[in-house]
């Protein structure tokens, strides 16, 4: 099979976020700092698409899947499922139907599942919500069908076991196909194969693809890892302090990054099949401001090509080339000149 | 006596000298202020004060002490004293019949000094030095009875020193100036040592040099050291004292507890059925006072008859006959013929009914600090159950007894009362129909609410008297009253609590011998019991 | 910093609480002192006395709550609680002040001790895992930390004081000695009747910081930093100092605060068991006594007590732990 | 006394081995214990740098901790030597080990927030390194704590800070400079960089490699990432369920893996800039250490399983630069195709 | 939170009991069990669990069976006064001449109920301040964390007396009561500290995600990860509440009529039975007081043991059978 890139959007989006903010307001009652995790992001999700979000730690990937999900508030800026604000669901049916078609796969493994009950309870709690038509034992042969499909074998066994009995990779996995269960029509995957060996790695983003094609299932992949982006995503955006820096199909972005953030990132991914390769800039990372942050391009102080321009006005997303933008002065210098 | 071996050459008081140690829960620290009028000075009544005239509230005997004499007026309206010359202050200034007139009226000058009410309650008109050595009392009222306050617990003041005091009730009086026996040596929280005063006006007294009175809050920690034998005198309840302290030196110590007063039930007649005389003599005879006494006070306390007369102390004031014909005592027959005449009838478990055919309950107060009495009132419920009369015991905490108590809020409640040198201020203080308040009003006597003008006419009547056979013959009068009406129910007697060793000293008070009453917190008869003792010569 | 406000706010609404309480408490208790005192002085006083008292005490003025509780907030600025009614005449704040002492020394020095000693014990035990301490300490202590501490007051007086008359069986100090001095005898004295209760509070307090360092120790000793200090080759003592024990100390110090702060009333009990003079021996006596000006002045005394070592552990946690710091 | 100022004092023999593993045995826990490490066998050279790969929990930090002498129980050494430098490590006390420990080799461990005392500056923990081994004046030990820091590109000004106010990649190069104090021969590191993003990363690997090369120490580095390892070490060693499996150049093991389990890990990797092809993971999870499977431990995963495999051991075979531990390359083995 | 008492909290054992449960379990191989039951299991296994549970069973079934184990009635004073152990009195007479064993035995029945009941009380408080404050947040978790706070500062001993000596006589419920209301905070605050740490835990928010309701993420997600804090929680307040009520009743205050041990102490002190001849009136219901309050301690602490494995102490290393070693067959070869 190849991954080979579907076109955008074909039957319209099916989640789509406008100016997408979530600020946290840290340092007690009295100290009203404002962090910026999310600010003014737009994003599209396709039907069958898989989106890869990527970007430093703490950039605020998690935190934009966290939006998507309804865990946060958004400080501004406006969600669609289908062309349908969600603002606008009223009544549990309405959130419990968007839950349904909207799922999560958290991030960290260890505190995504329940210590006191099996692993199935997650699967089997979704079924029971949400597939109310199957009975108890149906809904058993679901959970052990979906623990398969993720690869835990034997199912029938995994099941009884509890989180601690289970490797980091597995949890994963469990998370992976509790978000299965109830047939989701987006799966927001929030780095979910972290923690697994790169073996099997491999196969769960063999498994996303499959799920891609076979159930038309979307996904919102984040990830830190640019190489397994690029082997399941369509399109790719990267973030750096909350703001989207770039975006564009991921083979584009990655063959010719114009965000230096984005070209910094990429030329310091390790690559076996280039062994030894000493270039790019000598950075050690030092995070970015984003705590009350002011006017100007975040990525400034680390930034390379700094002009002056930078210190003033923060860059606006903008096209370079059809589907691919980037938000930097200086790339928008280079376009037009 | 090996005992107590270990506890003479203590404290390393300078030879020879005489230290005797006290030990009695007076239940607080002592504050090292020796003002006679606060509430917790410590104990100087009759070690650094003295009064005019020494009542033994045991024996009713008078003995001059400050006063030489004394004599009323035909008409029992005055009362002259003759001061002691040659008395004179521990500052060296001399004591005279000014300082006496000064001591009363600076009573009545100040209402918080006025402790027996002599001028608050109208009994006092005007008190005057005539000279040095004469002082008069004018009275509004006759009430021979008020002598024993006057001239037995008014604590003699000096004048020359009190005069200069701004507010006599705060005055913090660290170094008291006394006429008495004893002045304050050294004063900590936890004890408090008096030293000879050696220009004492009774010559060659006292002969104990040093008394150490330390502060035991609680009984227990008293009785530890007693029983250590570092202490000569005890004065509270020491469980099973035989064993406990008396065996471990059989030959030097001793206890005496005299009677000294009653401890009641009191029956609240304004409850119902309770108004009825004859349900309260059922009560009364449904009491076994000799099981409360034996089981619940080791029998130290002595059952208490239905006349309320503290026996042996007073035998002569009683009706012995009287008491006899009645013969209260535990007797379930006359409970239920007592309660039967006033319609009660007996339920199948042998339960009492009330006319209506309701159970017959009741409940009595009591107060729950007191570990005695909750013992005794367990001993009465059951006693009264064996009866078949059902009271539930209610041990309350202290200040909700109190409440209850002086506010009349009860059917039953066990009490007690304050006595005196004769049966009367006892018999008062439960039956006098002036002190009554309307259930709801505080009053601090008479807590039962008993209203009689017989009973009443009685008890003026004493009040006019000074002989004594006379009064004996009223008091018999009132015992009447409590026989045939049981006002209240006296259950045990109470006593003043006084172990004794002699060991060091000797000469204590004795029933033979009752020159005092021997508790060390009584006053002032301590102070008399220590210039009657005398150190055992090493 | 935000972080010293909510500070303050802490200290001042739990102040504010604590003074409430404190007014309020009594009052809301029926029942009235003289009673109480009258019952004390084995009918010593006669009904009749009853109003001199009352007249004497100031208890006869009838003053609306609120205007109570305003002058009572000026009593505690001034730090004067009027006369006790107990020790009437003399103030509250001589009664306290005398007996402060005695409860400082005999409490407040064996909470330290209890702690040091448990702290060094539990740190040792965590160090030699499973050698004789740490086996023999935990199981003795859980049992010992939960007698009823009174009881063994009673069964050492028992036997200490009374079989084997070793040690004095009550009081600070040799009351046969008369009034206080300060010389070597005295003082002998006084530590050797401190001796006893000393010991009762000491075994019973000091298994708890036992257990507690124990087991943060042995959480601590787990920690990288620690086998990063081995692998510098540094001597044990100070990985033990340095590395373990005051990384697991730190959790401790507020409950060691609020302990000392606690001191004031802490040993109640095992001052009433050996008729020590302290605060706590006081403090039951003023509520039994109701002695409302007493107990307020005490109640508020604790508090503030703890109030103010919570403080100082806060100051200590911020000297020794760096991270409380950092933080804007 | 060898530090960085100072000249190195000895030529070593490069051939001499200066680690050598010979057949170590780890446990963890008394009744069914969890062989952690396996039979391992290891030698590293002076100024060799040694990747250790594997997936996460199959023994690494164990092997380095055991060699470094830290573990703590209920892991023990059940058998096997370790001769560093001519110590017999697995026999010293800890009385013995504390004067080479740090001067001689040093552990960089896998978190660094959690691997520094954070009651303590980061200078104080620089000193008390120094102090323990010898005795050296305030100044001079402040000159060598800055001269350290700034070798791994920390300002000295971080010297009065604490762990909590540096970022994550400063703590973790604060310990590196902390392992450099002395000029050790060997620097063990147990992922010093997963905690890391990217960017931080290859920084942190370049500045180790840089001043490996400065001075010469031997580093014996562990990781799970194949990716990282590939740039920087000289030998590579594959590990898989407490055992090594696979040991060689690093080159040569990229170009021509042996053992089946090293060629799944190898084919596992999507890449970032070469051409989109499908892969295939290693089906099936890493054995449960308490209970290995019989014969070979990746028998059950393995797609070139033999009935062999499924019965004994296979033994740690010899090839030219290689050493490889299956039965495909064993002395009785069936013909087996050469891979690739 | 508002106030840095919580985050210094005084034990070592306000570990995040959810880590803690996972980290014994880990330690267990009962694979089949549940979290709780597993734990059960392994508290089974330790002995100073057992002992404990041995010692309060019996206490619980002289309890229940007291009218059956008791000779006489405790309250009958119909045995002789003061009178030496014998076989018809085995532990002697009271000098009101009541059987000391038969109130010993009846006393255990208050004891066991205070216990029960204080722990109780104090749990749920504790449970429903400090995860309602943590769970509700801002302004009602700033005033539940200053409230208790002001609790944890204020003096429990001296109020506790203050209260119960005005309400003297008011029964046991009302002294369970007191005891609860000066006990919480310590509770609370452990309580909301987990909560808060819970509320970082992604499994909450992976039920959100699922569609829960929130009474249902409450009950069925967020208080079963508890179980271990409310056991430490219920058997420390148990142990509290029986030495405070023993305590009270001991100087006096509380219900000194009813039959229980701190009234038996009480009583037995009034009348210095270890220096009278009836020494076990006064040894018998104290050690039997120490001896509920250390099952209490020990199963509690060896909770604590089983829930973080590394307090355990560790086995004497036991000589194995020789295990066949695997040869090292094959020399390391010079690459
Ligand atoms: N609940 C919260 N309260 C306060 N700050 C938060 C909260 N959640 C996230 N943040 C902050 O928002 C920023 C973005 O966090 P987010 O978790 O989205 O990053 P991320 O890109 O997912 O990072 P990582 O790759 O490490 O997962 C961070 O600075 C984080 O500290
Ligand atoms: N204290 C312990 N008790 C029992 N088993 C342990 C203990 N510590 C580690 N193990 C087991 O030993 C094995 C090896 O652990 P180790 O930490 O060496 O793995 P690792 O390769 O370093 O993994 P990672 O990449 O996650 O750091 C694992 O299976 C682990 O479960
Ligand atoms: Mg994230
Ligand atoms: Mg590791
Ligand atoms: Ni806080």
């Amino acid at each position: 099979m190849t991954a080979a890139a579907t076109p955008p959007h074909p039957n319209g989006p099916v989640l789509r976020a406008t100016n997408l903010t979530r600020h946290f307001r840290v340092g007690g009652r009295l100290g009203r700092n404002t962090l910026h995790a999310v600010d003014g992001v737009d994003l599209t999700i396709g039907r069958r698409e898989i989106v890869a979000l990527v970007g430093e730690s703490g950039s605020g990937k998690s935190t934009v899947a966290r939006l998507l999900a309804l865990l946060h508030p958004v400080t501004a800026g406006e969600i669609h499922y289908h062309g349908r604000p969600v603002g606008s669901l009223r009544g549990r049916r309405q959130r419990l139907d968007y839950r349904r078609r909207v799922q999560m796969v958290f991030q960290d493994p260890y505190s995504s599942l329940s210590p006191v009950y099996p692993v199935s309870h997650a699967i089997l709690r979704s079924l029971r919500l949400h597939r109310g038509d199957l009975s108890a034992t149906e809904r058993r042969e679901e959970a052990e069908r979906l623990l398969g499909l993720v690869g835990l074998t034997p199912p029938g066994e995994v099941m009884r076991k509890y989180p601690h009995e289970l490797s980091g990779g597995q949890r994963q996995r469990v998370g992976f196909a509790a978000a299965l269960a109830c047939r989701p029509e987006v799966i927001l995957a929030d780095e979910p194969v972290s923690m697994l060996d790169v073996s099997i790695r491999i196969g769960l983003l063999n498994l996303m693809a499959r799920l891609r094609e076979q159930e038309d299932v979307s996904f919102l992949y984040i990830t830190h890892d640019l190489a397994s982006a690029r082997y399941v995503a369509d399109r790719m955006m990267v973030m750096y302090a909350g703001q989207v820096v770039e975006s564009g199909p991921a083979e584009q972005v990655l063959a010719d990054p114009r965000h230096p953030y984005t070209q910094l990132l990429l030329s310091a991914a390790p690559d076996p099949d280039a062994m030894r390769e000493e270039s790019g800039p000598d950075d050690y990372g030092e995070p970015p401001r984003v705590v009350d942050p002011e006017e100007g391009c975040r990525f400034r102080p680390r930034c390379p090509l700094a002009i002056p321009v930078c210190e003033t006005v923060t860059p606006p997303l903008g096209e370079l080339t059809p589907g691919h933008s980037a938000a930097c002065h200086v790339a928008a210098l280079h376009k037009s000149g | 006596a090996t005992a107590c071996g270990g506890q003479s050459g203590e404290g390393g008081s300078s030879a020879g000298a005489s230290t005797l140690s006290v030990v009695n829960a007076s239940g607080a620290l002592w504050t090292c202020n020796f003002n006679p009028y606060a509430p917790a000075s410590g104990q100087t009544a009759g070690a650094v004060w003295e009064p005019l005239i020494y009542v033994n509230t045991l024996t009713g005997k008078e003995k001059p002490w400050l006063a030489t004499g004394y004599k009323w007026s035909p008409d029992r309206k005055e009362l002259t004293f003759t001061t002691r010359s040659g008395v004179k202050w521990t500052d060296g200034k001399p004591f005279t019949a000014k300082d006496v007139a000064y001591t009363f009226n600076a009573a009545k000058a100040n209402d918080a000094l006025d402790s027996y009410a002599l001028w608050g309650e109208g009994v006092l008109d005007s008190v005057t030095a005539v000279n040095d050595t004469t002082v008069r009392f004018r009275f509004k009222r006759v009430s021979t009875s008020s002598f024993y306050y006057i001239a037995g617990q008014t604590w003699i003041l000096p004048e020359h020193v009190w005069s200069k005091v701004k507010d006599p009730v705060k005055e913090m009086m660290r170094k008291p100036v006394g006429t008495g026996p004893y002045t304050i040596g050294s004063c900590t929280p936890q004890a408090v040592t008096y030293t000879k005063n050696t220009k004492y006006w009774q010559k060659g007294k006292p002969k104990v040099d040093k008394v150490l009175y330390p502060a035991f809050v609680d009984n227990q920690p008293a009785n530890r050291y007693l029983a250590q034998g570092k202490g000569d005198w005890g004065g509270q309840f020491v469980p099973n004292i035989d064993n406990y302290w008396v065996a471990k030196d059989k030959a030097h110590r001793k206890y005496w507890y005299p009677p000294s007063g009653n401890v009641y039930i009191g029956i609240n007649s304004a409850k119902p059925y309770l108004g009825d005389k004859r349900v309260r003599q059922a009560l009364s005879y449904a009491v076994d006072r000799d099981k409360v006494s034996s089981d619940a006070m080791y029998g130290y306390q002595p059952p208490a008859n239905q006349a309320a007369i503290p026996t042996p102390t007073f035998k002569d004031w009683l009706d012995q006959a009287a008491v006899s014909k009645y013969a209260y005592g535990f007797d379930p027959a006359k409970v239920a013929s007592r309660l039967q005449a006033a319609g009660f009838t007996k339920g199948p478990d042998g339960m009492f009914k009330t006319p209506d055919g309701k159970p017959f309950k009741l409940s009595i107060i009591n107060n729950g600090g007191f570990t005695d009495w909750v013992a005794a009132v367990q001993v009465l419920t059951a006693s009264f159950k064996k009866a078949g009369i059902t009271v539930e015991a209610l041990n309350l905490n202290g200040n909700e007894y109190n409440r209850r108590l002086s506010q009349g809020q009860f059917d039953l409640a066990y009490m007690s009362a304050s006595s005196g040198p004769t049966p009367y201020y006892e018999l008062r203080d439960v039956l006098y129909g002036a002190y009554a308040k309307p259930v709801g009003q505080d009053t601090s006597r008479n807590y039962e609410r008993w209203k009689d003008d017989a009973t009443d006419a009685l008890i003026r009547k004493y009040d006019t008297m000074t002989d004594k056979q006379a009064q004996i013959g009223v008091v018999k009068q009132l015992e009447q009253v409590m026989l045939e009406q049981v006002p209240v129910i006296p259950v045990t007697q109470s006593v003043s609590w006084s172990q004794m060793d002699s060991t060091r000293f000797t000469n204590w008070p004795t029933k033979q011998n009752p020159y005092a009453n021997p508790a060390p917190y009584a006053a002032p008869d301590w102070g008399v019991v220590l210039l009657n003792l005398e150190p055992v010569q090493k | 910093m935000p972080r010293l406000i909510r500070r303050l706010e802490f200290f001042v609404v739990t102040f504010w609480a604590a003074v409430s309480i404190n007014f309020l408490l009594p009052r809301m208790m029926p029942g009235d002192p003289i009673q109480q005192m009258m019952a004390r002085m084995k009918g010593q006083i006669t009904g009749s006395r009853r109003h001199s008292l009352e007249v004497m005490l100031g208890l006869n003025t009838h003053e609306p709550l609120w205007k109570q509780y305003i002058s009572y907030w000026g009593q505690v600025f001034r730090f004067d609680f009027g006369s006790s009614i107990t020790y009437f005449p003399d103030s509250v704040t001589s009664v306290i002040s005398i007996a402060i002492p005695w409860t400082l020394g005999l409490v407040g020095v064996t909470t330290i001790l209890a702690f040091v000693l448990g702290t060094l014990l539990g740190a040792v035990a965590a160090w030699r895992r499973g050698g004789v301490l740490d086996s023999v300490l935990p199981p003795v202590f859980i049992v010992v930390g939960a007698l009823p501490f009174f009881w063994v007051g009673l069964l050492f007086l028992y036997v200490f004081g009374v079989l084997l008359p070793w040690a004095p069986i009550g009081f600070g100090y040799d009351i046969t000695a008369g009034q206080l001095s300060f010389n070597w005898q005295t003082i002998s004295q006084i530590v050797s009747h401190a001796l006893l209760p000393a010991t009762v509070i000491v075994l019973t307090s000091i298994g708890g910081w036992i257990l507690t360092m124990r087991n943060t120790m042995i959480g601590v000793l787990s920690e990288d930093y620690v086998k990063m200090a081995r692998a510098k080759g540094l001597p044990s003592g100070r990985i033990m100092l340095q590395y373990a024990s005051r990384n697991a100390i730190l959790p401790n110090l507020t409950g060691f605060a609020m302990s000392l702060g606690f001191v004031i009333s802490g040993a109640l009990l095992v001052e009433l068991v050996f008729t020590y003079p302290g605060v706590g021996y006081l403090l039951v006596q003023a509520v039994t006594g109701q002695d409302y000006p007493l107990m307020q002045a005490l109640f508020l005394l604790i508090t503030a007590a703890t109030l103010v070592s919570v403080l100082i552990a806060d100051a200590v946690t911020y000297v020794l732990d760096p991270r409380t710091r950092g933080r804007a | 006394m060898r530090t960085l100022s100072s000249s190195p004092d000895t030529t070593p023999d490069p051939r001499q081995p200066l680690l050598d593993i010979t057949d170590l045995v780890v446990e963890y826990g008394m009744h069914e214990p969890v062989r952690a490490v396996d039979q391992v066998s290891l030698r590293v050279r002076r100024g060799e740098f040694v990747g250790i790969v594997g997936e996460s929990g199959c023994g690494k930090s164990t092997l380095l901790y055991a060699v470094a002498r830290l573990l703590s129980p209920p892991a023990r050494i059940v058998s096997g030597q370790v001769d560093f430098a001519g110590h017999q490590m697995v026999r010293l006390t800890e009385d013995e080990l504390r004067p080479i420990r740090w001067r001689d080799y040093s552990v960089v461990m896998q978190s660094a927030m959690n691997a520094l005392n954070p009651v303590l500056s980061i200078g104080a923990q620089l000193r008390d390194a120094m102090a323990a081994h010898e005795r050296v004046p305030a100044a001079q030990m402040r000159q060598r704590s800055e001269e350290v820091l700034r070798l791994v590109g920390i300002d000295p000004i971080h010297l009065t800070s604490y762990p909590h106010q540096l970022s994550g990649g400063m703590r973790q190069r604060a310990m590196i400079a902390m392992a450099l104090v002395f000029r050790p021969d060997l620097i063990i590191m147990d992922e010093p960089t997963s905690a890391l993003d990217v960017v931080a990363q290859r920084s942190l690997m370049r500045r180790v490699k840089a001043l490996q090369e400065e001075f010469g120490f031997a580093v014996v580095f562990v990781t799970h990432d194949m990716s990282l390892v590939s740039h920087y070490s000289d030998r590579l060693a594959i590990m898989y369920a407490g055992q090594l499996v696979e040991l060689g150049p690093t080159r040569e093991v990229f170009a021509h893996a042996r053992h089946p389990y090293s060629v799944g890990l190898l084919g596992a990797f999507p890449s970032l800039r070469g051409e989109r092809r499908e892969l295939t993971g290693i089906p099936g999870a890493p054995p449960d250490l308490r209970h290995p499977p019989r014969g070979c431990r990746f028998q059950p995963r393995c797609p070139k399983v033999m009935d062999i495999c499924r019965e004994d051991p296979p033994p740690y075979q010899v090839g030219a630069t290689e050493l490889v531990r299956c039965h495909l390359y064993g002395p009785g083995a069936p013909e087996h195709q050469e891979p690739r | 939170m508002s106030t840095d008492l919580s985050h210094t909290s005084g034990t070592g054992s306000t570990d995040d009991a959810a880590t803690a449960v996972e980290a014994a379990a880990q330690e267990d191989d009962n694979r089949h069990r549940s979290a709780i039951g597993q734990l059960l299991g392994s508290i089974a296994h330790n002995p100073k669990a057992l002992t404990g549970a041995a010692v309060l069973g019996m206490f619980v079934l002289v309890a229940v069976f007291a009218p059956l184990i008791a000779p006489y009635d405790p309250h009958a004073t119909d045995y002789g006064r003061g009178v030496g152990p014998s076989g018809a009195h085995w532990l002697g007479t009271t000098t009101y001449g009541q059987d000391v064993f038969s109130q010993l035995v009846y006393g255990t029945r208050q004891s066991l109920l205070i216990a029960f009941l204080v722990g109780g009380v104090a749990t749920v408080v504790s449970a429903l301040i400090g995860v309602g404050a943590a769970y509700v947040g801002n302004l009602v978790d700033h005033g539940l964390s200053l409230l208790t706070d002001i609790f944890l500062v204020i003096p429990g001993l001296p109020l506790l007396i203050v209260i119960s000596s005005y309400i003297r006589g008011g029964g046991i419920m009302v002294m369970v009561g007191v005891i609860a209301v000066t006990s919480w905070a310590y509770g609370a605050r452990q309580f909301r500290a987990q909560a808060l740490s819970l509320r970082n835990r992604e499994f909450l928010d992976a039920a959100r995600v699922r569609g829960e309701r929130t009474s249902y993420t409450v009950v069925f997600e967020i208080l079963p990860t508890m179980s271990g804090l409310l056991v430490a929680n219920f058997l420390g307040a148990a142990v509290y509440g029986v030495l405070a009520v023993a305590g009270l009743q001991f100087i006096g205050l509380g219900d000194i009529t009813s039959i229980s041990w701190g009234s038996m102490m009480h009583w037995a002190e009034n009348n210095e039975a270890l220096q009278a001849g009836t020494p076990l009136w006064d040894l018998a219901p104290g050690l039997c007081i120490a001896l509920l309050g250390a099952s209490f301690s020990l199963i509690n602490y060896a909770f604590d043991e089983v829930s973080n494995p590394a307090l355990r102490p560790p086995r004497r290393r036991r000589p194995r059978p020789d295990r066949k070693e695997v040869a090292g067959a094959n020399a390391v070869q010079q690459p």
